[in-house]
């Protein structure tokens, strides 16, 4: 048996036992077990998958026993176990954080016993090697999902209504995704992903059009691009902080995982509007994502938003590679394509640490509303430092990792120009004006999320009395910045890994995006470098040289602690400061048009004057224009149709046997 | 005999050091001498500097760690992009940090760290200062990039050693049309980056208009010193990044040191002729509303836009 | 900006030539040494009429240019190395006096400007008078004059920064 | 002249062309408004008279005179004295914001670019290169008629359509004959002419140049 074969199969055996003692255990033992299990779990996942990345050979098993009719197919090749790592190096700390986590959210027997069978369905399914085996684990990881995210709902009614948009959303994606595998493998004339990749290319287009367009749907909404989004903002504020995490950091790339391998490895990649409609999507979600986190006070709303941004970009990077490689760029189109991959690695490590931050800040304080928080520098010392590191690195800030995949990014959509093609020279000056949009919009978010919710002076009792979370929960938090701080630095590591995943896209085989050559990244085919290694070494360099110099020059190093500068104010509260909305009020009012929000202002005077005002009321919100625009309409037209249903069917078996006689007569006459 | 690749990087930085303070007496001299009065020295702002040196150090109450580490950020990202920008010599000081993207988000660095260090203290004008860079700094973000991307089409490279090689190779280049609206829209990023008029003006004294100063309103004494120092160097690279990307003649492309000190009195003397045009410009402006700003990025990103454009389809 | 270009052209320089510097070493206070030729100046009105502060916008004008002298108005006293406090301190701004004197780093100097910061003027024994500068905070160089002319300010000012 | 040199000098040229016609959305100061329109016009006789010499022909040049004349001096001193008479000096609220303008333009103008590569592709030469210049610049004179307010800058818009033909016309035949360019520059001055007759009279009635003031008359 290899590496490969003995880590899944660990893994899956640790998975069960966890659920296991998850339900058996009592209490005092449940969170401990779990968490060591389902972190051991995790870790055989990581060696498998490794394996198969330092091998460079798909690991393949067929267990024909497993399910009845049509088996299970496991196929672990360089590109799913790229994702199988990135899952894994997130659920390590997440499971430790939940050992943590259960004094403070949700500890029942049912909870305990879900988590482990979430995590094990995110890292299998990129292992899944046929349609039923995928479907399956992906039916496993959307129920297991719709249970977590309902966890707390007899804390908060809102739970409830966030469990439903996701448990509707997330199978009407299934839906979408089975019709397009069934007709592909129905096409194809067989269900294992050999089969398909084999003969996917040779289909006729319209059927792989199809394919593609509804495996962009199914996966898509799974992905949270816009409009398929609107569950995400409901559904991760409201589920347990970890669970947020997981389905942040990993559950919404395997989004981008099913359009990759659908798209540009079983149907071997398309015409040149495959690209397009991708990279239109990826923008679309990503400025609609940006601008919405920029203006949500909620922090964990403001998370999730930011997860349909980042899958904006990843989704840029994908459209790219497709339009480049159906121009014949394959250079292009592997770094373009690395981009995205990496972007993958990248968001799982911020978006993990950044959720599980904001779950340290929500059991320290109970709220997260930024308007309420502050202050927490100073009480809660390692939850903010290492939820800065995850807020400069998705702002794509040096020497961190989220700056290396946007530079990637950059440099692949700059180094299409010039082109024969009109379509890339619209649409290239197009995806950066978006990046770069993004990308500042991004660092406004997160320094508003950083600068006012943890910075300042705290806004209420609560944020006052707060205090950092137990050990288990910052180990998990800092293990993840020393992530975000790894792979900033040193992405090179990364450039074999990423090189065997592309090079199982059948358009983007044999190329290579970059290579590490020292300690810097170096483009391949293209003129291009960049080492984050000397950036650090030389901001560390700078900053040792500056202090140096203040020594020389004698300047005093003691500080005075002073009243902050008032204006000689006699009184300064922390409610004189700027909140999270009055921070984002610039930008809001720059994309008034985009964001409409709603805005209500009541003043009320005295009766005795009308130059007397009472008081103000000012009430502000911004509701997304997707979901009152679209699904609102939706389902108020959904609604009156089952009223319309409800007359029909009355309960009256008279009625009933009416309707089967219509039917018989109309088969009659239509068949005659 | 040839001058080592650090040792340049080393100059560039004490070049560029040096020069900050000097070019912000020119700016305040040249603007003196418009208004009709006779101005400060140059080398006033090195005084300004010397004493805060040597000043009481003032931390606010509520503020936490990063109000101290956000001026050292701020001057350490600056010496850094001074020391890869091919300002002196085009022989790539540092490759790895070369490369206008990098330099670009080297930048945005700075910003957020005053940023941050603007809402730690919890003071109301800090909160509305930082908010306002934010919201400039995003907005001009797209032209930046966009800039960046018109700039490195005809080089094939966004290396900055390579575009201005490539510039020096083809000096008619300077006068295309890409070049010029590139040119353009980068000239609106560098008064909105810098904090200069019409976007912000350096000299005010009312809380309510202020974008940059309002964040540093908390400073004293050394930690003031280093903001000032890296705002100052901030202006110095931004218009010797201009310098170099649009009007290379004069940088050093061996390593002899007759023509590194030649290039060094080039870089000095185009910085200083672009501040002074900077300072007259700003004579003849008045600072825009707050958010009549987007409309100036709007233009500028159309501009950089239309470069791109250009760049492609006038090839 | 034609219009503009032609005036600054015919208008040319308008600063007085500076006479020659009247420096005695003991009417300089030791921490103004510290600032070796640069004078940050926050100004407090502390409750004056505003005869001082057109005084003042005077000295800082085309005409007399204050700032040739390395001295500059800035907007926080975090930034300043002295106060310019003009008019008798009034209930109001006695605190926000205090609070100013303390936000400013040391070294520091408070310079009291016209008769009314030095004893209260024709408002002594106002109602709503607290009392002169010195009674709030430690006075270090007095300009008097009701209200002192722009020469005077100048002279004060020059002999702390030693231009 | 040498062939970079002309190319060099076409290609700015026809870039101010564009550059004026987004500095027209820009502004909102109708002088600047107008300045900008004299600006382009002479960017366009510039076209042809750079044209003319390379080809070291007259009539071209003859034509660029003519233009000049018209466009840069006469049509704008006409406007301008519309505006001089009193009134409002601003586009205050366009119906469609500036930046949103600006971003709007930018996207035609990549339509056009997208929109005539074919037609370039057929003779691509430096002069065919700057037709999309061209149709852009009609674009967006088309897109000033349906976003601005005043009658000023609905002139301005018709100017700018005109501009961007007789950019198109300039570079896609190689000069347009002496005559046909006479005749319709005498047209637009025409054209103009009535225009500004119809605002003063507007303004008379109405009291001002906001062309909404226009929709009350229905009633």
């Amino acid at each position: 048996m290899t590496t490969a074969g003995a880590g899944l199969l660990a893994a899956c055996v640790l998975g069960l036992a966890a659920a296991v003692a998850g339900v058996g255990l009592p209490r005092r033992a449940r969170a401990w077990a779990v968490g060591v299990a389902t972190a051991l779990m995790a870790l055989g996942a990581l060696v498998a998958a490794l394996a198969v990345i330092i091998g460079d050979r798909a690991f393949t098993a067929r267990l024909p026993s497993v399910l009845p009719l049509s088996g299970v197919t496991i196929a672990l090749d360089p590109l799913g176990a790229l994702f199988v790592v990135v899952a894994a190096v997130v659920a390590v700390p997440v499971a430790v954080y939940g050992v943590g986590y259960a004094l403070h959210g949700p500890d029942g027997r049912a909870f305990h016993a879900v988590v482990p069978l979430f995590v094990l369905s995110l890292l299998l399914v990129p292992a899944a090697g046929s349609v039923t085996t995928l479907l399956v684990l992906w039916e496993l990881m959307a129920v297991a999902s719709t249970l977590l995210v309902l966890a707390d709902h007899r804390r908060s009614p809102a739970a409830r209504d966030a469990g439903q948009w996701y448990a509707v959303m997330t199978h009407l994606g299934l839906v979408a995704i089975l019709i397009g595998l069934v007709v592909f493998a129905g096409h194809a004339g067989g269900e294992s992903f050999a089969v398909l990749r084999a003969r996917g290319p040779h289909l006729s287009s319209s059927v792989r059009s199809a394919v593609f367009l509804l495996a962009l749907v199914g996966f898509g909404s799974k992905a949270g691009v816009v409009p398929l989004h609107v569950w995400l903002p409901k559904a991760h504020p409201e589920a347990p902080s970890h669970i947020s995490a997981l389905m942040s950091g990993v559950m919404v790339n395997l989004g981008v995982y099913g359009i990759v391998r659908v798209g540009w490895d079983l149907l071997g990649g398309g015409p040149r509007w495959w690209g397009v409609v991708v990279l239109a999507v990826g923008a679309v979600s990503a400025l609609f994502g940006v601008l919405h986190a920029l203006v949500s006070s909620d922090l964990k709303r403001l998370l999730a938003y930011s997860t349909t941004e980042n899958v904006g970009l990843m989704l840029i990077g994908v459209g790219a590679a497709g339009l480049f490689a159906a121009d014949g760029h394959r250079t292009l189109a592997a770094i373009a394509m690395a981009a995205a991959l990496l972007h993958v690695l990248n968001h799982a490590l911020f978006k993990a640490l950044l959720f599980l931050g904001a779950g340290s800040v929500l059991t320290a304080t109970g709220t997260r509303d930024l308007d309420r928080l502050g202050g927490l520098a100073r009480s809660m010392p390692v939850t903010t430092a290492t939820f800065a590191v995850g807020a400069l690195a998705i702002a794509a800030l040096p020497p961190l990792n989220g700056f290396v995949s946007e530079w990637l990014l950059l440099q692949s959509l700059v180094h299409s120009l010039p082109s024969t093609s009109a379509t890339v020279a619209v649409a290239m000056p197009v995806a950066v004006a978006v990046v770069a949009l993004t990308g500042g919009l991004a660092a406004a978010t997160f320094v508003k999320a950083l600068g006012t919710g943890f910075l300042a002076r705290a806004r209420s009792e609560e944020a006052e009395a707060a205090h950092d979370p137990t050990v288990a929960m910052q180990v998990a938090m800092v293990a993840l910045a020393g992530g975000c701080v790894a792979a900033g630095v040193a992405p090179t590591v990364a450039a074999v890994p990423l090189e065997r995943a592309t090079a199982v896209l059948g358009p983007l085989s044999t190329a290579v995006a970059f290579r590490g050559s020292g300690s810097s990244l170096r483009l391949n085919g293209i003129s291009g470098s960049m080492s984050p290694a000397a950036i650090a070494v030389g901001l560390v360099i700078a900053a040792c040289v500056v202090l140096g110099m203040l020594r020389a020059v004698g300047s005093p190093r003691a500080r005075r602690r002073a009243e902050a500068w008032g204006c000689g104010r006699t009184v300064q509260t922390a409610r004189m400061e700027y909140t999270a909305t009055s921070f984002a009020e610039p930008l809001q009012r720059v994309f008034d048009d985009v964001l409409r929000p709603d805005l209500d202002l009541d003043v009320s005077h005295a009766s005795e004057s009308r130059y007397h005002i009472d008081a103000v009321r000012y009430r502000h919100g911004i509701r997304d224009a997707v979901d009152t625009g679209i699904y609102q309409p939706l389902l108020r037209a959904v609604g009156g149709w089952g009223r319309w249903a409800r007359r029909v069917q009355n309960g009256s078996i008279h009625r009933y046997l009416a309707y089967a006689l219509v039917a018989v007569l109309t088969v009659l006459v239509v068949a005659r | 005999m040839t001058v080592g690749d650090d040792a340049v990087a080393a100059l560039q930085v004490l070049v560029v050091t040096g020069s900050a303070p000097l070019l912000v007496g020119v700016t305040r001299k040249v603007r003196a001498l418009l208004e009709g009065r006779a101005g400060a020295s140059v080398a006033q702002p090195w005084r300004d500097l010397r004493k805060l040196f040597g000043k009481e150090r003032i931390v606010p109450e509520h503020a936490s760690w990063v109000f101290g580490v956000a001026p050292l950020v701020v001057v350490s990202t600056v010496s850094l992009v001074a020391a890869a920008v091919p300002f002196v010599s085009t022989r790539a000081p540092l490759a790895g940090v070369g490369d206008l993207f990098t330099v670009a988000y080297l930048l945005l660095v700075g910003t957020v760290a005053l940023a941050l260090a603007g809402l730690d203290p919890g003071t109301a004008f800090g909160g509305m200062g930082a908010s306002r860079e934010m919201t400039i700094a995003a907005l001009a973000e797209p032209t930046v990039l966009l800039a960046v991307f018109a700039l490195s089409v005809p080089a094939r490279s966004s290396s900055l050693a390579r575009i201005v090689a490539a510039t020096l190779a083809a000096p008619h280049r300077a006068v295309s049309v890409e070049s010029l609206l590139a040119f353009a829209a980068f000239a609106v990023v560098v008064v909105a980056e810098a904090g200069r008029l019409p976007v912000d003006n350096p000299a005010t004294h009312l809380e309510l208009t202020m974008v940059h100063e309002a964040m540093v309103l908390e400073y004293a004494g050394p930690d003031l010193a280093l903001v000032e120092l890296g705002a100052a160097m901030r202006l110095v690279v931004l218009l010797g990044l201009m310098a170099s990307l649009f009007a290379p003649w004069g940088i050093a492309t061996t390593a002899r040191p007759a023509q590194v000190a030649l290039a060094t009195l080039a870089f000095v003397a185009k910085v200083g002729v672009l501040g002074a045009a900077l300072a007259g410009f700003e004579v003849f402006v008045a600072k825009l509303r707050l958010f009549r700003v987007p409309e100036l990025l709007a233009a500028s990103f159309v501009l950089a836009l239309l470069a791109v454009t250009v760049s492609f389809f006038l090839a | 900006m034609r219009r503009l270009a032609r005036k600054i052209a015919r208008t040319g320089r308008v600063t007085e030539p500076a006479p020659p510097l009247a420096y005695d070493d003991e009417g300089c206070p030791p921490a103004a040494r510290a600032l070796r030729g640069s004078l940050q100046v926050r100004h407090v009105d502390a409750g004056s009429c505003n005869g001082c502060e057109l005084e003042v916008a005077s000295a800082f004008g085309p005409v007399y240019d204050a700032e040739r002298f390395g001295v500059r108005l800035v907007a926080s006293p975090r930034h300043a190395d002295a106060l310019l406090v003009t008019g008798p301190v009034t209930r109001n701004m006695a605190v926000p006096l205090v609070k100013t004197w303390g936000a400013t780093p040391a070294p520091k100097l408070v310079v009291a400007l016209g008769d009314c910061a030095l004893d209260c003027g024709v408002f002594r024994g106002g109602y709503g008078v607290a009392g002169a500068v010195a009674d709030v905070v430690p006075v270090d160089v007095s300009v008097p004059g009701c209200p002192p002319a722009p020469e005077a300010i100048i002279v004060a000012l020059r002999r702390l920064t030693g231009q | 002249m040498s062939g970079s040199l002309y190319v060099q000098l076409l290609d700015l040229t026809a870039g101010l062309v564009l550059v004026c016609a987004f500095v027209v959305l820009w502004r909102r100061d109708l002088a600047a408004i107008i300045r900008a329109l004299a600006v382009q016009g002479a960017a366009v006789a510039g076209v042809a008279a750079v044209s003319g010499a390379h080809h070291r022909d007259a009539e071209p040049l003859v034509v660029a005179a003519v233009v000049f004349g018209l466009k840069a001096v006469a049509v704008p001193a006409v406007l301008r004295r519309t505006v001089g008479r009193g009134g409002d000096t601003r586009e205050v609220t366009p119906l469609v914001n500036i930046p949103a303008s600006l971003v709007a333009a930018a996207a035609l103008t990549l339509v056009s670019y997208a929109a005539t590569t074919p037609v370039v592709a057929v003779a691509p030469s430096p002069e065919t290169r700057t037709i999309p210049i061209g149709v852009a610049v009609v674009l967006i004179g088309l897109f000033t008629l349906a976003t601005r307010r005043k009658a000023i800058t609905q002139i301005v818009g018709f100017l700018l359509v005109d501009n961007g033909i007789a950019l198109i016309a300039f570079v896609a035949t190689a000069g347009v004959p002496l005559v046909v360019e006479l005749g319709a520059s005498l047209d637009l001055l025409l054209a103009v002419l009535i225009l500004q007759v119809l605002t003063v009279r507007m303004r008379t009635k109405t009291g001002g140049l906001d062309l909404d003031a226009l929709q009350e008359l229905r009633d």
